[in-house]
């Protein structure tokens, strides 16, 4: 039995063995574990689940061994992921510290850094989050403002941060700061890592449309950043923030792939129920086309997001579809909450109260949240402005 | 039928707009929202309307009103569109006088357009029991008792319901649940045993209601109209709420859509406005274009309503269904050109995209009247 | 009875009498009447309604009569067209010399150009084509790069012209040369007319992808073009341009307008011929909501040129819907043609040959016809820009 | 089901892409076109494509085929698709072998496969009677004739009718107009008495043509498989029809869009390169992302076919659906795109506007496969 199938054996009966019952469930949007010091487990199998897979290293499976990662092969790791998949397992941990500051802290960081932070990471027991957004920088983000002055062994930080996602549930957050307002403005940036807990940071929640809040407004005011701090070397943040937008991209482009949080059933049954069925038609034939362009669209996008993971696991190059998933992904998503309102109607139209059912109250805030993904992590415009330069070459 | 506007009509639409822009700025809607107001609406600026004569627009000079006609409400209700403000302008100017007006005896033009033009009463159509618009699909029930009808059934997306003192309920006195015949209305005073109703909050924090009728009791005189004939008058009231809904919607989009250039014009990015990025610049334009011709259709559906024109109806739903997509449109690309900002409750354009969404269901949403549209010409 | 009911009443009087019958009915695409030496009468009719209604000055009703226009006042004119309309009288002549150059000869052209040009445009003796863009002078009108040099009491031109309408049937061409290449490109640029009989003058045809051929490549050979044959000032033409192209426009705006050549029969009627019905409804709900959205918007785009008729009627200024025209009628005319093709099915995807119902074969050409409305006078995207800037103040 | 081509299928895509860059470039279409070809494709080319095997990918090795799949098909169509190349790939060697293989019997494998294979015999599927596909409305007849049959009727849009040396006749042995039961496959030999063929001239200038049958006699032996059991047969090959002519359509859509992206790089005005406007730049993202989500969807119906997978029709749907909406939007962006040149026959873009447009309607246009998605998925 070559290694790989036995690996294959043992991941299959350690699964069965310690993945908890609630944990093989699809995962309602309010059990997510992000982790850090003020999580708080509704479900007290989510921490159990995180602790036993945190203990070997499987929240961040191909992460080396020294730091408490799994230090698996990249094939082993998708067997871990084949697996978990067939019996249904929810991921343990998510978060800002897994997908992008810790492949940047690998590539980017000192050994201080990675044995500081890594740890932490792959335990869940710091939550991280990202300073990126300042008000006056969004699509241009390098045009940022924050300050961050260099005395002696410390940073002086000021500035302002917008669209810090969960910064009030976050303990720490990574920073791009201007520590050179004089030289050109994508070369005078560096990339710091601050605590929230300290003197001058305070983070204030934003109300979406939604109702939700899920973005801050961070201010930062004389805020003291050890130099140790620094990610790389100063001034040369911008190459790190790059690279991170990238690894944030592929994030969002989950939006919508199998896994994602879904509609309460799906959006046939929802125009079924509200406008009834000819011939085991929806009643509606506008409707219908409808619902049958936003699944199909998002038929022919999953089988992409498989193309391009199969080109991957053959080794090819990612191929130049991955510069699209962003785009792709939250464009559907808005229009798959589209199509839910449309069959949906009034009921669909709810805000609050007992009068909605609680799935389509979801729903309708869903529709609602919907609507900032085509402008979080990079507006639609500024990805097709990057598939239009580095996809397709065309000129300034 | 005139697509220009004459001066007296000019005349309403520039004091609409200045009354809407100086009492009831957008602000005003939020504030309600907020306060979680228990009528969801300002009485004394109500009031106000009344005095102005907005609610007797459609009723008879007869009975105090001054039969301006719907393209004076709609200049009015494109006013109020662009601002948001929460008014019973259509529940109860628009389709209640309406419905009192074209289906209405003498006894009950007496007994209700008093209230209704003082602003003393407001009014709610009581129509809607499936999750979308369809006014032939009636299972509430009106059964004869003695000289009057028990009704009972539910209702819901009733306009201003919680608040009104009058509802003009839609049940069936024969016919089966799809049938055209059958139809009947009847003034239902709101404070009647057996009915309940509960405020529903919507998306767009405006005034929607449910409504049961559990053994409600009336008498003959509660009948509007005809027995049996109600469908008729109820499409002739319905064709002037979708054109006046449409022109609420124009205002709304057209503000939506005007705030959004300026904002094209004042946020900067990468050293430039966003404004001079020609991808947004030819959206915008494209907007600008959907915008204009929405204008026409609702101007156009308007001004027949008014002349008791043959395609009234056909201009009703082709004003409607733009409108609603042109909504969708100026909403969400409001949004989304707005950016980061435009996704907070803090900013004001969210609240556009909110109202179009609540607009386009209601009285028909875009699928609906294009299919109308259709079967009006015959395919 | 006031002075415009009796001029009513005249006008009234004279169309029954002189308005021939085969004139009453809807124009057919190959009896457009645009003059010339080189004019075929297929219906001998519309040879004699062109000229009983030019000896009246009745082609250019609000030209001045002294040049043999009709004279009439804007509410005369105004009258003209509705008795014209209500016995649905023809156009008499249509072309790019009345529609372009005369209006530019009323307002730039010399006493002599008005005595020389004028009479024969509204006599339908002269036909005019236009000569503006260039190969590589398209969207960028005013890079063109054909020169004219003034040697003494002549120009002496060459160049290349493309997409000159008709050039083949016309007799003379109105051209856009530039005369100072040292100056900025806006304000090196003169405008000529230029005889297309003169020696050095040829018009090749081009084929569209349509099969028809209605533009042609026109190459100018050390053409001696009189001094006197300069419209306005010399290097002042681009004020010229832009205003004839604002005639233009006007013109493609109203493609898909009533009274514009329309389909044999109405979409839905091809449709139901086509799928079947069901209930009077056309069987295919997809195609049926397809042809809704475009009588629809086709509908609210006629009511909105109506609103701009009605408000210039009114003395009200042209307001910025206007400049929306020919960018809106023309992608509508290519959703019109688009409808009509889905509709059709097989039978209006045919070229040429027996197999095919003529009308069918002219819809299909029309459908590629259409591709072409978006391009030339202006594209879209040229539309667009301009409506962005001049409309909206959007900055460059 | 793999989306990512195996070192076999990437070998025959190279292979397909040079030898139709080579020999038959689009220019070929344009000769075949402007010199109205009797044939409208060439004769020594097949051949040349018989010699790569090509014509033997979905017959069976024991009948001299190679039994390579609809993958691989696929890229050789989809090559094919690049240069617009006028072939009987599709009639012949993917209709007519998958109808061989999947309904014929031993005698008639061994009678047709020969020539099939060699590119000896073209054959037709003799399918549409109206104007827009629908494979159950089926009206010609075949009736029982003693041991055989007489067939009866009309068909059109016949692709490479007119130089088919075999039909493969779709008629009605049974039930009524729309039934799904009661129809039988038949070949018929082109020049059978009875049989009239023309060449119907299509603006894509590839072949089509319209069938008349008038008391045609066949016997027994021309029977396709089960008599009134054609339709699962039908549909099933119908299915790779609508996959393969995908696969060609996303190599037509690919060619149009790359050219175009050249042409925005290429031409310049205002004394920049087109390409630099914002506008047409996301126009163009915009469609390099319908272009590869119509290649996954190209790619798992073809795969799917392969393994005869239980989603082999939804997906062979799904990729219909999509390659005709971006043949669409490629055709006529590219169209749009190219300005003034674009408009003129003398430019090879409106070449693939013309094919997209006639490849659109083929087999079901994308209305008709969202619907048949929507009835797969049960709703």
């Amino acid at each position: 039995m070559a290694a790989l199938d036995i690996f294959r054996a043992e991941t299959r009966v350690w699964l069965e063995a310690n993945c908890p019952a609630s944990m093989r469930t699809p995962m309602p949007t309010d059990e997510g574990s992000s982790g850090g010091l003020r999580a708080e487990y509704k479900n007290p199998e989510t921490k159990l689940w995180l602790d036993r897979m945190s203990a070997k290293g499987w929240t961040t499976p191909t992460w080396p061994a020294e730091y408490g990662g799994g230090g698996l092969g990249k094939d082993e790791a998708m067997v871990l992921e084949e697996e978990m998949r067939a019996i249904g397992c929810r991921s343990p941990l998510s978060g800002m510290g897994i997908s992008m500051l810790g492949p940047v802290l690998l590539e980017y960081g000192t050994e201080a850094q990675r044995v500081e932070h890594l740890p932490a990471i792959i335990k869940g027991e710091i939550r991280w989050c990202q300073g990126y957004s300042e008000p006056g920088a969004g699509s241009d983000l390098a045009g940022l403002q924050t300050r961050a002055v260099l005395q002696g062994d410390h940073y002086l930080v000021n500035g302002h941060k917008i669209w810090t996602s969960n910064a009030h549930l976050s303990d720490k957050i990574f920073c791009l700061v201007r520590t050179d307002p004089a030289a050109k403005k994508h070369e005078g940036i560096s990339f710091l890592l601050i605590d929230m807990a300290w003197e001058g940071v305070r983070a204030r929640p934003i109300t979406l449309i939604s109702g939700y809040s899920v973005f801050c407004e961070t201010f930062l005011e004389n805020v003291r950043v050890p130099a140790g701090n620094l990610v790389g070397e100063n001034n040369k943040g911008w190459t790190i923030a790059k690279r991170l937008l990238e690894h944030e991209r592929k994030g969002i482009g989950g939006i919508g792939a199998p896994g994602a949080p879904t509609a309460d059933k799906p959006v046939y049954v929802i125009a079924k129920d509200a406008v009834g069925e000819v011939d085991g038609k929806i009643a509606d034939p506008a409707l219908r086309n409808q619902i049958s362009v936003q699944l199909m669209n998002t038929h022919a996008f999953q089988l992409t997001r498989r193309r391009a993971a199969e080109a991957s696991e053959a080794g090819q190059p990612p191929g130049p579809m991955s510069a699209m998933f962003k785009y792709y992904a939250t464009e559907l998503n808005k229009t798959r909450y589209e199509a839910v309102l449309a069959a949906g109607g009034d009921q669909m139209l709810g805000w609050e109260g007992d009068e909605y059912d609680p799935n389509h109250l979801r729903n309708t805030r869903e529709w609602l949240r919907s609507k900032a993904n085509t402008i979080e992590g990079g507006t639609s415009e500024v990805q097709l402005n990057i598939i239009a330069k580095r996809v397709l070459g065309l000129p300034d | 039928m005139a697509l220009v506007l004459n001066s007296e009509a000019q005349l309403v639409r520039d004091s609409a707009l200045e009354f809407f822009a100086d009492k009831s700025p957008v602000l005003m809607l939020r504030k309600l929202r907020d306060s979680r107001d228990a009528d969801g609406f300002s009485r004394p600026l109500w009031r106000e309307m009344a005095d102005l004569g907005w609610t007797g627009f459609l009723v008879p000079e007869a009975h105090g009103g001054s039969e301006f006609g719907m393209v004076g409400l709609g200049q009015v209700l494109e006013a109020a569109g662009r601002t948001l403000a929460a008014t019973p302008l259509l529940s109860t100017a628009l389709i209640a006088a309406s419905a009192i007006d074209l289906a209405g005896n003498e006894a009950q033009k007496q007994k209700y357009f008093p209230g209704l033009v003082s602003g003393d009463s407001i009014f709610a159509l009581a129509l809607e029991e499936g999750a979308h618009h369809n006014p032939n699909r009636i299972a509430t029930t009106a059964k004869r008792d003695g000289d009057g009808f028990v009704l009972d059934g539910a209702k819901r997306f009733v306009i201003d319901g919680h608040v009104a003192n009058q509802l003009i309920v839609v049940a069936r006195t024969s016919g089966g649940q799809n049938d055209r015949n059958g139809i009947t209305l009847f003034m239902v005073p709101a404070d009647a045993a057996g009915v309940a109703i509960t405020r529903s909050a919507m998306i767009d924090s405006r005034n929607a209601a449910r409504v049961t009728l559990a053994g409600v009791r009336v008498g003959a005189d509660a009948v509007l109209g005809r027995i049996d004939g109600g469908a008729d008058p109820l499409e002739a009231v319905l064709d002037r709420a979708r054109a006046g809904l449409a022109a609420e919607m124009l205002g709304s989009s057209s503000e939506a859509f005007e705030r959004t250039v300026q904002y094209l014009k004042d946020r900067k990015q990468f050293g430039v406005a966003i404004g001079s990025f020609q991808a947004l610049k030819h959206r915008a334009a494209q907007m600008f274009c959907e915008v204009e011709v929405t204008r026409s259709a609702v101007t156009a559906a308007l001004a027949a309503l008014d002349e008791n024109a043959n395609d009234a109806s056909l201009l009703a739903s082709l004003a409607k269904a733009k409108a609603s997509d042109t909504a969708y449109l100026t909403g969400n690309e409001g949004v989304q050109m707005h950016g980061g900002i435009g996704m907070t409750d803090e900013h004001e354009i969210g609240f556009f995209m909110k109202r179009a969404r609540v607009a386009q269901a209601m009285f028909g949403d875009a699928a609906f009247h294009r299919d109308r549209y259709a079967a009006l010409t015959g395919y």
